[in-house]
Parts: structure tokens; C-alpha cells; sequence
């Protein structure tokens, strides 16, 4: 008996089913919540005028606006919302999806309420009882910020993965933890101090474990624990950082400590370190990054795009909130120890993000594959924002610019690069095959999705009329004034700054031209187009990439001008410079055309040589630099115990080879090294069980009486 | 009235737990209602004795009506009757447990052995805490090692018995030591009430200070050898990993916990804390603290064995509390005694959901957990929340426990123990990890898509989610306890 | 000649201390278990020296009141009381040890400390 | 051991060690000794006896049972003695001004409850040797 097989689907030309019908009403609803929120900002059509004539309704809109209960419903509403989906998850997905996008959906509306009490002076809920130190909550125009582009990117991401994980496993734990990491950025980025701020930001840790473990492969496993141990690691430093402030200053809100840590000597660069390094681990700062290129790829895509949109952002809002709270310098006083302070680990941090952002690069260019260069991609932009923070911090009061260009270039980021990785994920969706060399000719088949995706690259590598260019022009604008008021060499990081964005433009091109454009002898006559709700979330990012590109002022005006301005920066500089700035005058856009053919021609250069292919050494790598050394240690510290026998195996030298093929993680190695240590050290004393009693209390005795003496 | 409670309830489990062989020839299952509602009136009578300490003031109890340098006495204190409430409590849990899980290893007859051990062993722990006489402290001391000895060998099974041998032999020699201490106290004061002895020690320590360094140093190690303080702690790991899980539950969670607390009496009531300081006896438990932070943690790591890991993880554990002990600072001690409640909620609730897996799996091996979070999702989710709460993740009560011995371990400005606190935290995360990955996401071949939590008998389940929420609730309103604690410290 | 008086003087406690420190060396330096739990007994007659020591009074008569006694000197009777009690202790301890050693001593058939933890080693295999 | 002379001197010698060690308790509030030293002296009688005729036959004399009623209830004893003083509302244990009748010093029945618990402490005491000897014959002899 032989069967027909189906023969490639009948192509099917703009074929709408209902439920994509639904899911793009759904998005246009959102556009238009967007549009009219604008509309209302701005005082279209004098709406704000005539809403005021209004007293009875402007009254109880502005009393529901301004509730305090609004905050904690945007905060929990998620992780309500997570629960019933695990309820009725076991029964009817189609419900469950639907109140996933609702939830989401309703959490943006009632975000985009708040805007009126964040912008009024934000809005402090406390709890003193919670956790013993108690938790505190303030939205002021920065969080504010980092709420509204959460929801937005989250509820599009989620209606993208309604579509994409239609056919996954396991799709309600994924949808639980989504919920659950929702609730923890928001609050992470809501708290009104460090303690909320790391409550929130430890249990984000945990919860997007989850996520990035998802299919529970091999490869994702091992990922996912490099993740979740860094993730540790950042959070107890973070820790320290926060029992040394708290037992200095004796409080953790957000706010100026001066005069506390002025009498402080060393500890003060302790705090500020470890906080950098703690947040550091989650914003993917060089050397702290590893765990960034493994994750991403491994995660299903819609994490991967909220993990590189969103939750490492929360790591550099972290850095950002610190670093302008506690130690802000006061415009009015003299430079004292603590602007020092300031100043010199500004400095560091400016270097740092300047090295994060060419390694990013420099690692992107030699990817093959899409996810793992987007990731390293997110490391560079993510050394953009790094710089722009330690730019504000190492001009004091007139590094108005950095800040503002960190936060712009947050937004910025979130939006495209969840875009990327939304088209990595669909184009995945209908090749299965992430080999960037491997695919070609794909705008025919996927014209949407190609057009998205060209959006998205003019953005990221900072072409005119693009989002991306405007806070990069604005960093720019940064380096240039640190040059000028602080130190010549950051004309070094000027060039570095400008290769940099050349590099991502040859990668972009190289992207769009291996995956898109090339022409390819595989036909993929299985795709057929079809419009769904993917397309329709890819389309809203994209657009809202445009918009910001064409109209740069809306956000500066109405969302970082206020932050910036009920700040301690100078406020002769604020209003001469940043609130003047021209985002399309000749120089910029003349070093932009610089860029964009230094770009093209690394692209081509690339090409022709085949320099894409280059890989560094081994012992180059982060992961053996850290291995090596703990594992001499715990060779030389076997030896002394025990000359006779070889204290590891002949074919360990193996094992710290950091041969990808291996199987063996770090943990493992870690494990099998201590293992061969405690066998050493303990049987010995477990044969003779009181010779340590007398040992011991024969040196206690001694010590005791020497002590006395 | 209230002030013949405490000795009521001491009456009461030393009476049942010699009518025990009685009752279980009526019916074994009236003995377990019997005990258990026993228990229930012992902690309910051990809230109003709190309470009554509270609002009103110590009850103090002369045994036979004799004067305090006579007889025994007795001092309930918000100190005891906090710590005897932490003790009755836990304890009621595992009974509760123990009723269920009554298949690990104990045969049939040894059940009402096991409960006459076990009602004796509350009655010394409760009797330890009361008390405030050194001898009668000994001897309540020897009641505890023997009983818990006995409870540890109870299974008719190999590896106990070389286990449980070391475990005496320590332990004596431990209270023999403590012994030797209290002689040498006793040559100087002629008094064996510690009110009466702190009275007198000023006047010895310039008379015969050799004796009083005796003491101390004797006592101090006889009590760490008992309390499994870092380098003392070989016999732990052995005798609880191969105790029945309900044992190793009261074991790790309260026994050793009570020496300890023995210790901090001594320290503060008795020597005093100067007197002590002044020795470099502070500066020698910060030392085996420390260390056993980290190494405890380090050899957990490596054990094939799920119930050695838990012990000695216990090792590392108690190296906090032993920490926050030496600072010798109001801020140390409320940590210490924070940690010692919230160590004893998690260690019951880790051995006991370790228990469950046992039940089910009849195998301590840390490999066989690849699916258990959908066999046994309850337990194993306890297992997860207490794992965090070593972990330090915030929420759970682990996490404050780690913040205040943070805090304390800065005002001491002993600021190398922050790195110690974070490293073993790490450590921490190293080997309990794993084992909640291999529960919940990977899978296991004979496993079933659905959940089945109908074989496990309630009366296993009920306690550990009891555990649970206790470590969730603690971690989310910590002041419930510390207010508490603050009590204790302020009428030390 | 001082130091001499004094140990002469002292003789009751420096046998405590002796005793204790010979137990002690017994239940290190033995591998037989039986001589461990007897290293444990002279450790504790040690200790109970001590105390008994600690009560004595020279020309002291046992503490018991009877009619007719005129200003009678007593012994401290506390010490005897409590080592009472501590011998109690010791016999129970003494007892159980001795039946785990046979317990000991029927599963592995050996009570040498060495031979026994071999043979665990080899029942266990490490990893 | 079947040798007749210790058999036959064990059997005569068992009556005395019993009296004495009752003796003992009897008098322990007005003579050196007491429940302990005298419970002591009746387990060791029993003790002997094991050891000249055997563990089987022992075991006639003092089953099981008995060891155990006798364990519990010299316990009791003390126990319940000691709560007397509570219902009378004094701390536990509590002798003369619980109301026990003080009698004259140096009798027998004098010094209130104390030749009471000493019963019960002769009891406890002789019983338990008893069963821990015998408990460490049966485990060899599994």
C-alpha cells in the first residue's frame, strides 16, 4: 500500500484566518493606544485643552491616574495573570493564549495611564514591614521609561510567541516564567531601592532560568547553568555592595548619600565596584559577558529577544540608577572625595564599555550563526549604553548628555533588537536552520519579514531617519565632551567608537546579504506566505523603529528632558546643550556616511579574504582563563597532601581543555577537582576519630594561656 | 498555675514515653493519637508559658522546694521558652511525618522503640533549655546523645552500627569534657547554679584563673565536638545520612542546634562575655566558622550520597550560626539565633521532602532525580523552596538570616567573612541546583506525563507543606520572629 | 621542695587529670574497639575522681543527721550525688557501645577500627 | 557452668545479696546507700544467677514482661510521687510541706516521701541492669 504524499502546499497569497485577524486587531488596538497617547502628550488638537474645560472628568481621570493602586496593579498584574494561566493552561491553550496577550495588553494600557503621576513627580509606595527592611516602590521618569518600552516590547513579543509557540512543549511553564520574569523587571525597574531593586532582580535570575533552559537539550542545559551561576554571582555581589551601603549609610532608597560616604575611605570604591560588577554580569559587560553568546542562541526565540530586549537593559539600568543616586555629585558644593570617586570609576566605566562594545563586534563579525551574532551584537550595544553611563558618571553634574544618550539608546536597543530577534526566530520557524552561509534568497519567500528585518539593521547600525542613530549621535555627542572636559585620550575612544559602528553596519550588511539577498540553489518550496499575527508584532516594532527615527524629540522632550531636569545635573548645561541638541546636522550625518562606507568596505574586504572565518585561541577565552588557574591550584594543593599517588587522573588534562565537544561543563570539572581534594584531606582524620579532639584542644589551650599571658 | 506548666510538660513526655510499651499493646494507632495530641498540648502549653514570660517575668522553679543553692532549679526565660517553642514545634512536625513514613528501615517492632526514644529525647531537649543548673544540664546532655545515638542505629541495617559508634565515642567524649569543665567550676564556686557561679566567677578568675581557662576551653570544645562545629564534625555526615529520615530531620534540624544554644548559656550567663573575649575563645570560633562555611559546603558538593550532602551541608550551616556567635555582639546573636530557627525549618523541610524520595525510590543516590518534579511535585517543591532558602535567594527565610549575619559580620567590621558568606552561598547554589534541575527538567524514562500525588500518605505531605510556607512566610515577614528574638536578647 | 608539697597536696586532682589523660591516649592511640570503650571508662573515672576530690573534707563523717550529734563535720555530699548520677550515665553509655560493638562484630566480623573501615571502603566504592 | 558447688553456693548466697540490697533501700535516708546502691546489689543477685544457670533460665525467673512493668513502673513511682507535691500546689517533688509526715529521725518510716522514691529508684535500677544484661546475651546469641 503506498501512500500520495501531499506535495508542497498551494501557495497561498494573504490568506487571513481569524485568529489572525484577532491577534493583528490586537496589535493595531495597541498602535492606536500608542497613537493617542501620543497625541494626548503632545496636545493634538488642543485634547489636553478641552479635556481641562472638562472639570468633573479631567478630576476623576486624574484621581484614577494618579492612584496608588494603579502601580501595584501594573506590577502583580503579571504574575496574577501567570497563575491562571498555569490554571487554565492544563485545560484550554486557546484561553490561556488570550489571557496572556490580555493581560499583557491591559498591563500597557494602564502603564500608559500612569504617565500623567510619573511625570508629576513620581509617584512612593512603601511597605515597611516586608522582608524586614521594607520594600519601597517610586516611578519616577527613568522607571517610568523602562516600564512603558517593557510593556511595549513584551506585549508584541507576546503576540508573536501566541503564533510561534502554537506547536512547543511545555508551553505553559514557558508562558508561567514569562509572567513571573514580567513582574520582576517591572518591579526591578518600579523599585525605589536597592534592596527592592535586588529582591526583583535575584528572583528575574531565577525565573529566566526557566526560560533560557527551555528545550531542555543538552546544549541549552549547559548554557542555561553558566547563566544562572553568573546570574548568582552578580546578585551576591550586588549583595556585599548593599550590606556595606546599607551598614555605612543606613538607608538604600535611591537617593543622594553624601554626606555618609564622604567619611568613607576605600569602602567607597568597594560599593560602587561591586554594584558595577554585580549589575555588570547581567548587562553583558567584557569580561562578565559569557554567559550571553551561550544563552541566546539556545533559548526559545521569544526569550532570547526579551532577554537581549529587556532583561540584560535591567542590569544597565541598575549601573545607571546607582550611579546617579548614591554617589551624584551635588552641582553646588565644591568637588569633594566622593565626586573623586565618581570621577575615577566614570572613567574605568567609560573604558569598559568602550572595550565591551569592540568585542561585542569584533566577536559578531566571526559568527555564522544569526542568534549567537545577534547576541554578540547585544554585548556591543550593550557596551553603548555602558559608555553612555559611565559618561554621566564621569562628568558630574554635566553628564546630562551620557545619561541621556543610555537611556535613549535602552529604548532604542529593546526595539530593535527584539526585532532581530523575532526575524531570526521566524526565519528559523521556516527553515530550521540558523547557519547564516546556509540560507540565501529568502526576501522572495518572507517579504515582510525581510523588510522588518532591513528596518531593524538601518536601526541598529545607526543610519539617518532610524532610531539608532539618534542616541548614538547622542553618545557621540558624550565621548565629544568628555574629550573636552575631561582627558584627551577619549579622542582614542572616539575612533574606536566610530570603527565600532562601522564594524556593526559590514555585519548588518552581511546579514541581510547572507540571509536575504544572496542567491542560493535551495528553493524552500515549503514556505508559503501567509499573514499572522508574527507579522503583524514584527511590523509594530519596525514601525515604532521608524517613528522614533523621524520624530527623536517626543522622547527626549517628554520623557528624559523631565528626569534629567529634576536631577541634581547643571542646569545651565541641560537647557544650553542637551535640550538644543540638532540630531541631523552636517557633521553627524558626514561622520554617519563615513561609518556606512567604512562599513561596506570591511564587508567587502571580509568577503574577498574570507576574514569572517577567523577564530581566536583557545586559551584566550574567558572560560579557560577562569578554569585554568583554580584548576593548578587544586593540582599543587593534591600534591602536597599526597606525593605518591598522581592526584588526578592521567587523561584530566582533557578535561580542562576547553574543547567545546567535551562534554564535561565547568561545574562538572569544578566537582571532579574538589572530589579528588576531599578524598585527600578527610579520610584520614574520619580513621582516627578523637585525634583531632586532642589536637585541637591542646592548640586552644596553648593559644588560651598564651592570650592570658 | 503557669508556673507549673514547664515542669507539667517535662512530666508528660517523660511519661509517655515510658507508657508507650504499654499503650501500643492496646493499639499501635492510639499511641500515635495519644502521642500527638500530647505534643499539641506541650505546645500549646509552651505558648502560654512564653507569653506568660513575656508580659510577666521569669518563672523561676525550685525543684522540691529547696533553696537555689540546695536543690535544682529551674529558669524559664523568654530565651527557653522561645527555643523550647522552636523545639516543640519542629518536633510536632516530624512526628506528624514519622506516622507516615513508618516504612524506612524500622521494622515493625522497633516502632514503639523508636517513639520512646523520641519522647525521651524531647523531654531531655526540653529539659536542657530550662534548665538552670550545670549538672542537670549533664545529664540532660547524656540523655540527648544516647537517645538520638539510639534513634540513629535503630535501623537493623549495616552501616549504622560503625556510624553510630563513632558517634558515641565522640559524643562521650564531648561530655565528658563538658563534665571535666563543670568540675573545675564547681573547685572554684562550690556552686552548680549558673546565677549563683556567674556571681562568684570575678572573685575565682583572680584567685585560680587556671581552672577557669579550663573551663572554658573544655567546655567549649566538649560542646563544639557535640554541636558538629567545623573541624569537630567528622561523625555527622556518617550518623545522619544513615539514620531513618525522620531522625535525621530532628537530628540536623534541632539536636545539634541545641548544644549550641547550650554554648551561647554558658557564654552569656556563666563566663560572661569579656571573660571570654579575653581568651581569644572568640577569635577561635570566628575561625572554625569561617572555615566551616566553606569547607562544609566544598565536601557537600562531592557526595554521591543525597543525605551525606545534607549533612554536610548541616556542617556549613552551623558554621554560620557559630559566626554570628563569635562577633559576641547583640547584632551576632540575633543572627545566630535567626539562623538557627531558620536553619532548623529548612533542614527539617529538605530531609523530610528527601524522605519522600526515599519512600518512593527506596535510593539516597543525588543521580536518580531526573523527573521527580512531576512524581512528586509537592515535595519536591518544598525541596526547591528550602533548597533556595540555603541558597540565599531572597524571600525565603535563608536569605534574611544571610543578610543579618551580613550586617553583623560588618559592625564587627570582620569584612572577610562578606567574601565567606557569598563563597559558600555559591558553593551552596553548586550542589543544590543540580538536583532541582534534574527534578523538574529533566526526564526520566518510567516517568508519566501526569501527576501523581495520590501514593504519597497525607500525613508525609501535610508536614513538609507546613515547612514550606514557614520558610515562605518567615523569609517574607521576618519581624514575626525577629521581634521575638529581640525579646530574648533584651532580657539575656 | 614547694612543688613537691603542692603535688602531694594536689595528689586527689593530678590523679583526676592523669586518669583522664591516660583514657584519652587510650581511645586514640587503639584501634580495638573494646579498648576504646575502656579508654572512655578510665577517662570518666578520671572525671569522677575529680568531683569526689573537690567534696572531700579531712576527718569529714558521711552527711547524715542523726539525734545526738554534736557539731558534726560532713563531707560536701553533692560531688558523691552527682557521680552517683555520672556513673549511671557511664554504665548506660558503657552498655550501649558494647552492644553496637557486637552488632559490629556480627555484621563485619572484626573490631579492629583499621580492618573495619577497609572493608566499608571496599563495600562502598567511591565513585 | 555446671559445677554443683557454685551452683549450690550461688543458691545460697542469692537470699543474702537480695536482703541486703533491700536493706540498702530501705534505709537509704538514714544511712549511707539508696535506691541506686541497693538496686544495684538485686540486679547483680539476678545477675549471678544468669550467669550460673543460664540466660534460659533466667529468663523464668524475670521474663520479659516483668523487666518491662518493672522499668515503667519504678518510674511511675517517682513520678507520681513527685506530682502529689503539684496537686498540693507546691513545686514538684516537694517533701515535708507537701504534707508527707516527717516521723522521727533515724526510723525507717521517717523523712517523708523519700524511702518511697527510693522503692521506686530500687526498682528502676534493679530491673534495668537486669535487662541490659540480659539484652547483651541475647544479641550474641542471635
Amino acid at each position: 500500500m503506498t501512500f500520495t504524499s501531499p506535495t508542497s502546499k498551494p501557495k497561498q497569497h494573504l490568506i487571513i484566518t481569524p485568529s489572525s485577524a484577532r491577534t493583528t486587531t490586537l496589535v493595531f488596538i495597541a498602535l492606536l493606544f500608542l497613537l493617542v497617547f501620543v497625541g494626548a502628550v503632545e496636545n493634538w488638537f488642543g485634547i489636553i485643552d478641552k479635556l481641562n474645560a472638562n472639570t468633573q472628568l479631567q478630576a476623576s481621570l486624574w484621581s484614577f491616574a494618579h492612584a496608588d493602586v494603579l502601580l501595584m496593579i501594573v506590577l502583580f498584574l503579571p504574575v496574577v495573570g501567570g497563575f491562571a494561566q498555569l490554571a487554565f493552561g492544563m485545560r484550554a491553550v486557546k484561553w490561556r493564549d488570550r489571557m496572556v496577550m490580555g493581560a499583557t495588553f491591559i498591563n500597557l494600557a494602564l502603564s500608559l495611564l500612569i504617565y500623567p503621576n510619573a511625570i508629576d513627580g513620581g509617584i512612593h509606595l512603601e511597605f515597611p514591614q516586608a522582608l524586614g527592611l521594607g520594600l519601597s516602590f517610586t516611578l519616577d521618569m527613568l522607571g517610568y521609561t523602562m516600564v512603558l518600552i517593557t510593556n511595549i516590547v513584551w506585549l508584541f513579543v507576546m503576540i508573536f510567541t501566541h503564533v510561534y509557540m502554537g506547536a512547543e512543549k511545555r508551553s505553559t511553564r514557558f508562558y508561567f516564567f514569562m509572567a513571573i520574569t514580567y513582574t520582576t523587571v517591572l518591579g526591578a525597574v518600579m523599585a525605589g531601592d536597592l534592596f527592592t531593586m535586588y529582591l526583583f532582580f535575584e528572583i528575574m535570575t531565577v525565573a529566566s532560568y526557566l526560560l533560557v533552559v527551555h528545550y531542555q537539550q543538552e546544549d541549552s542545559n549547559r548554557a542555561a547553568t553558566t547563566y544562572i551561576f553568573m546570574g548568582l554571582v552578580g546578585g551576591f555581589l550586588i549583595l556585599i555592595a548593599m550590606m556595606l551601603l546599607y551598614f555605612e549609610v543606613g538607608d538604600l532608597q535611591f537617593e543622594s548619600a553624601l554626606g555618609a560616604l564622604n567619611q568613607l575611605g576605600a569602602v567607597r570604591y568597594w560599593i560602587i565596584g561591586l554594584l558595577i560588577f554585580g549589575f555588570g554580569v547581567k548587562a553583558g559587560m567584557v569580561p562578565v559577558h559569557i554567559w550571553l553568546p551561550k544563552a541566546h542562541p539556545v533559548a526559545p526565540t521569544p526569550a532570547s529577544a526579551l532577554l537581549s530586549g529587556i532583561i540584560i537593559k535591567v542590569g544597565a539600568y541598575g549601573i545607571l540608577r546607582v550611579a546617579t543616586s548614591y554617589y551624584f555629585p551635588n552641582s553646588n558644593i565644591e568637588p569633594d572625595a566622593v565626586w573623586l570617586t565618581i570621577e575615577n570609576v566614570g572613567f574605568l566605566v567609560i573604558w569598559a564599555g568602550i572595550i565591551t562594545m569592540s568585542v561585542g563586534v569584533f566577536m559578531a563579525l566571526q559568527q555564522s550563526h544569526i542568534k549567537r551574532m545577534l547576541a554578540y551584537h547585544s554585548v556591543s550595544q550593550m557596551g553603548y549604553i555602558i559608555t553612555g553611563v559611565g559618561i554621566a558618571m564621569y562628568l558630574g553634574d554635566h553628564g546630562a548628555v551620557g545619561y541621556a544618550g543610555a537611556v535613549y539608546h535602552i529604548v532604542n536597543h529593546a526595539l530593535f533588537k527584539s526585532l532581530l530577534f523575532l526575524v531570526a526566530g521566524v526565519v528559523y520557524h521556516h527553515t530550521h536552520e540558523s547557519d547564516m552561509y546556509k540560507l540565501g534568497g529568502l526576501w522572495k519567500k518572507l517579504p515582510v519579514t525581510t523588510f522588518v528585518a532591513l528596518i531593524a539593521a538601518l536601526g541598529i547600525s545607526g543610519i539617518p531617519l532610524f532610531n539608532g542613530f539618534i542616541s548614538k549621535s547622542i553618545l557621540h555627542h558624550g565621548i565629544v565632551e568628555a574629550v573636552h572636559e575631561g582627558s584627551w585620550i577619549f579622542t582614542l575612544a572616539e575612533w574606536i567608537f566610530i570603527a565600532v559602528s562601522a564594524g556593526t553596519v559590514a555585519s548588518f550588511i552581511k546579514l541581510m546579504y547572507y540571509v536575504f539577498f544572496k542567491k542560493t540553489t535551495e528553493t524552500y518550496a515549503q514556505i508559503g506566505f501567509e499573514w499572522d499575527g508574527m507579522n503583524a508584532a514584527m511590523i509594530a516594532l519596525a514601525g515604532l523603529i521608524a517613528v522614533i527615527g523621524l520624530a527623536p524629540n517626543f522622547i527626549m522632550n517628554r520623557f528624559l528632558l523631565p528626569q534629567i531636569r529634576s536631577m541634581n545635573f547643571d542646569p545651565h548645561f541641560v537647557e544650553e546643550v542637551l535640550s538644543q541638541l540638532n540630531y541631523f546636522q552636517g557633521s553627524d550625518l558626514l561622520t554617519m556616511l563615513m561609518v556606512v562606507a567604512l562599513g561596506t568596505g570591511i564587508f567587502l574586504v571580509g568577503k574577498k579574504f574570507n576574514l569572517f572565518h577567523l577564530h581566536l585561541p583557545r586559551w584566550l577565552s574567558v572560560e579557560y582563563l577562569i578554569v585554568f588557574p583554580w584548576y593548578m591550584l587544586m593540582y599543587r594543593s593534591c600534591k602536597l597532601i599526597d606525593r605518591k599517588r598522581h592526584p588526578l587522573d592521567p587523561d584530566t588534562e582533557k578535561m580542562i581543555s576547553t574543547d567545546q565537544s567535551n562534554p564535561t561543563g565547568f561545574l562538572e570539572r569544578f566537582q571532579i577537582t574538589v572530589n579528588r581534594f576531599n578524598d585527600r584531606y578527610e579520610k584520614p582524620f574520619i580513621q582516627n576519630d578523637a585525634l583531632i579532639y586532642v589536637g585541637l584542644i591542646v592548640i586552644i589551650l596553648i593559644f588560651a594561656i598564651i592570650r592570658l599571658i | 498555675m503557669i508556673s507549673q506548666l514547664p515542669i507539667i510538660n517535662l512530666v508528660a513526655l517523660l511519661l509517655m514515653a515510658i507508657m508507650v510499651p504499654f499503650i501500643k499493646k492496646i493499639s499501635f494507632r492510639a499511641t500515635l493519637w495519644l502521642g500527638g495530641i500530647l505534643l499539641i498540648g506541650v505546645l500549646v502549653s509552651s505558648v502560654f508559658i512564653f507569653i506568660h514570660v513575656a508580659n510577666v517575668g521569669d518563672i523561676i522553679y525550685h525543684f522540691g522546694d529547696y533553696e537555689s543553692f540546695l536543690g535544682i532549679e529551674f529558669k524559664v526565660d523568654p530565651f527557653a521558652s522561645l527555643f523550647t517553642l522552636f523545639v516543640g514545634t519542629l518536633a510536632f512536625i516530624i512526628y506528624v511525618y514519622s506516622s507516615g513514613d513508618k516504612t524506612e528501615g524500622i521494622e515493625s517492632p522497633e516502632f514503639s522503640r523508636y517513639y520512646v526514644l523520641y519522647f525521651l529525647m524531647l523531654f531531655a531537649m526540653f529539659g536542657i533549655l530550662y534548665s538552670n543548673d550545670l549538672f542537670n544540664t549533664y545529664v540532660f546532655i547524656e540523655i540527648i546523645s544516647l537517645t538520638s545515638c539510639a534513634i540513629i542505629s535503630i535501623k537493623r541495617k549495616k552501616e549504622p552500627y560503625p556510624a553510630a559508634f563513632r558517634y558515641v565515642l565522640l559524643n562521650e567524649i564531648g561530655s565528658l569534657s563538658f563534665l571535666f569543665g563543670i568540675a573545675m567550676l564547681y573547685m572554684i564556686s562550690g556552686h552548680l547554679n549558673i546565677d549563683l557561679l556567674a556571681n562568684t566567677i570575678q572573685s575565682g578568675w583572680t584567685t585560680l584563673p587556671i581552672n577557669i581557662i579550663f573551663a572554658i576551653v573544655f567546655m567549649t570544645v566538649g560542646l563544639s565536638l557535640k554541636a558538629a562545629i567545623f573541624p569537630f564534625h567528622i561523625w555527622l555526615p556518617d550518623a545522619h545520612a544513615s539514620a531513618p529520615s525522620t531522625s535525621s530531620a530532628i537530628l540536623s534540624a534541632v539536636v545539634v542546634k541545641i548544644y549550641i544554644l547550650v554554648l551561647i548559656k554558658l557564654i552569656l550567663k556563666v563566663f560572661g562575655v569579656e571573660l571570654f573575649a579575653s581568651l581569644g575563645m572568640d577569635t577561635v570560633l570566628l575561625i572554625f566558622g569561617g572555615a566551616g562555611m566553606i569547607m562544609g559546603s566544598i565536601f557537600a558538593m562531592t557526595q554521591k550520597d543525597l543525605k551525606r550532602m545534607l549533612g554536610y551541608s548541616s556542617v556549613s550551616q552551623i558554621g554560620y550560626i557559630v559566626v554570628g556567635l563569635a562577633l559576641m555582639s547583640d547584632l551576632g546573636l540575633r543572627s545566630a539565633f535567626f539562623h538557627i530557627i531558620s536553619h532548623g525549618l529548612t533542614k527539617a523541610a529538605l530531609f523530610l521532602s528527601v524522605g519522600i524520595v526515599i519512600y518512593l525510590k527506596k535510593s539516597r543516590s543525588v543521580k536518580g532525580f531526573e523527573g521527580l518534579g512531576f512524581q512528586i511535585p509537592i515535595a519536591m517543591t518544598v525541596f526547591g523552596i528550602a533548597a533556595f532558602s540555603m541558597i540565599g535567594i531572597p524571600l525565603t527565610s535563608g536569605f534574611i538570616a544571610k543578610w543579618n549575619l551580613g550586617i553583623a559580620v560588618e559592625s564587627a567590621s570582620q569584612y572577610i567573612f562578606l567574601g565567606v558568606i557569598v563563597i559558600s552561598s555559591l558553593l551552596n547554589a553548586m550542589y543544590y541546583l543540580p538536583i532541582l534541575f534534574a527534578a523538574f527538567l529533566k526526564d526520566n524514562p518510567e516517568h508519566q506525563e501526569k501527576v501523581s500525588i495520590e501514593k504519597i500518605p497525607a500525613a508525609m505531605l501535610l508536614p513538609i507543606v507546613v515547612l514550606g510556607l514557614s520558610i515562605l512566610l518567615i523569609g517574607i515577614y521576618p519581624n514575626l520572629l525577629m521581634q521575638l528574638i529581640d525579646l530574648v536578647i533584651a532580657r539575656l | 621542695m614547694n612543688i613537691l608539697e603542692r603535688i602531694v597536696e594536689n595528689i586527689n586532682y593530678l590523679g583526676g587529670a592523669a586518669l583522664f589523660l591516660i583514657g584519652l591516649h587510650t581511645v586514640v592511640t587503639h584501634t580495638n574497639l573494646i579498648k576504646k570503650i575502656i579508654g572512655i571508662n578510665i577517662m570518666g573515672t578520671g572525671v569522677f575522681l575529680f568531683f569526689i576530690a573537690i567534696g572531700n573534707i579531712e576527718g569529714g563523717t558521711p552527711p547524715i543527721w542523726l539525734e545526738g550529734m554534736e557539731n558534726p563535720i560532713f563531707v560536701n555530699p553533692v560531688p558523691s550525688a552527682l557521680i552517683l548520677t555520672g556513673i549511671v550515665v557511664s554504665v548506660s553509655v558503657t552498655v550501649y557501645l558494647l552492644s553496637l560493638v557486637i552488632r559490629i562484630f556480627q555484621t563485619y566480623g572484626t573490631i579492629d577500627q583499621k580492618e573495619l573501615a577497609e572493608i566499608m571502603e571496599q563495600e562502598v566504592p567511591h565513585d | 557452668m555446671n559445677d554443683t558447688i557454685v551452683k549450690s553456693i550461688t543458691r545460697l548466697v542469692i537470699p543474702f545479696v537480695q536482703v541486703y540490697g533491700i536493706f540498702i533501700i530501705l534505709n537509704g535516708h538514714v544511712s549511707p546507700g539508696g535506691g541506686f546502691s541497693g538496686g544495684a546489689l538485686l540486679g547483680t543477685s539476678l545477675i549471678l544467677y544468669t550467669l550460673v544457670f543460664g540466660a534460659i533460665k533466667a529468663k523464668h525467673k524475670f521474663s520479659h514482661k516483668a523487666s518491662e512493668i518493672a522499668e515503667s513502673g519504678g518510674i511511675l513511682i517517682f513520678v507520681t510521687v513527685g506530682l502529689i507535691a503539684i496537686f498540693v500546689g507546691m513545686p514538684f517533688l516537694t517533701n515535708l510541706a507537701a504534707g508527707f509526715p516527717a516521723g522521727s529521725a533515724g526510723a525507717i518510716l521517717s523523712a517523708g516521701m523519700i524511702p518511697i522514691i527510693m522503692i521506686g529508684i530500687g526498682i528502676k535500677v534493679a530491673s534495668t541492669m537486669i535487662t541490659l544484661f540480659h539484652k547483651l546475651i541475647e544479641e550474641v546469641i542471635q
